[in-house]
């Protein structure tokens, strides 16, 4: 049976390290941990922070069906994702997730899986807090994005 | 009566255009796609003109579930909208 | 100019949050970063530990090659690479890939790529204790680490 | 002279049966190219045929660099003999 992600979204930050050992704890045939950290990013100084939104419930259906489908396709043995709302600064962390299998190769395709589908299927949206103090704008989608899909076809 | 209402919940720059998180509304006849919806609530006022002015571009979810918008409506409990998702 | 990575082959253990803090603590326009942990495993209890043998020097440069030529290929903002030798207990840590950049893609490229070249480039070995007392063998360097490599050509 | 002398060292199960970590080795007349020192070492003794009794699966760094059966010596400081790696 495919493994059943652990899936949280949360105002607070988290520690990676802690998630992770809490992961993999009792389970040493785990070889391989894949793990990606999204940050606040301050556009050369131009933000002071991101001001994220969030569908509550959808939010979380959303990711735990991305992480699912993640542990169908490939032999993933502990996923996790953490998605943060609320003001977060330049350089604090915005999302987490961390695939382990036995193999590298799972653990690779099953993060940045879940991280490409989770940009364009999970609710959630940034708004711009400016360091200049004018009106922030909403972050716009990327196309990339929506075309960084296309390869799990 | 409330069981003909639907909920409908706005995000991101659709719920600052429309000045609303969210409303109770009796949906009137002949909405019966999420396209027919779209059309409908742009109608509604300036603040909704705005907020749906490219209808093209803005995501419906029924129930939380993502939608098409030749899709039938359905008789959802909550209906969302909102525009292209930014997360991750 | 390419990122330089930072390189290191070491007895002890690491800390994997320590390392990514201190990577990418002066740099607020990271945002995306993409680790890869890999763990002794047990092989269902048979392993009572993996002894990694190295050449010193050699592994350190061939581990900076393949950073360096990820770091050419990607617009890689950070990038770190630790492997362990000695005796490692199932569940202990190997080795360590950060690779940090605004975007995901060169992230999990970066990370990935060095992942692949290090197991085939890489001078380390692997020797198995049993956790029964019989003489341990050593590891058989598998087929799929080599073909893992067509991917990037 | 030490400075005719090649230092080879031995890695992995190859360090277990030739019973050495590394040894100067005064490089015999003939043997020219990577493929040529792998048969003069497996003809050395019986702990060396048995340490290459499969030379193509060998694995041969010339001054800390992985070098081609088929490439030259020239003249290195420094050759390492190894199995496969299996790091990472």
């Amino acid at each position: 049976m495919a493994t059943k992600p652990i899936v949280r979204v949360q105002c607070d930050d988290f520690d990676q390290a802690a998630e992770i050992r809490d992961l993999v704890a009792s389970n040493h045939d785990i070889g391989a941990i894949a793990t990606f950290i999204g940050l606040c990013r301050s556009e050369g100084e131009s933000l002071s922070a991101l001001e994220l939104e969030h569908y509550p419930g959808m939010a979380e259906s959303q990711m735990e069906n991305c992480a699912s489908a993640a542990c169908e396709r490939w032999p993933i043995d502990k996923m996790l994702v953490i998605h943060r709302y609320g003001v977060i600064q330049p350089g604090e962390q915005i999302v987490l997730v961390v695939a382990a299998s036995r193999h590298r190769d799972a653990a690779f395709d099953g993060a940045r899986y879940v991280m490409d589908f989770l940009k364009t299927d999970a609710p959630f949206w940034k708004k711009e807090h400016r360091s200049d103090g004018a009106a922030g704008q909403w972050v716009d989608a990327r196309d990339s994005d929506e075309t960084a899909k296309e390869r799990w076809k | 009566m409330a069981e003909d209402k639907v909920k409908i919940l706005y995000f991101s720059w659709i719920r600052e255009r429309v000045g609303l998180n969210d409303e109770l509304v009796s949906m009137p006849d002949g909405v019966k796609t999420v396209a027919q919806l779209l059309v409908w609530l742009q109608g509604r006022n300036e603040q909704f003109a705005a907020a749906f002015e490219f209808p093209e571009i803005i995501r419906v979810a029924l129930d939380q579930e993502h939608a098409d918008h030749a899709q039938d409506l359905g008789k959802p409990s909550e209906i969302a909208l909102f525009p292209p998702m930014t997360g991750g």
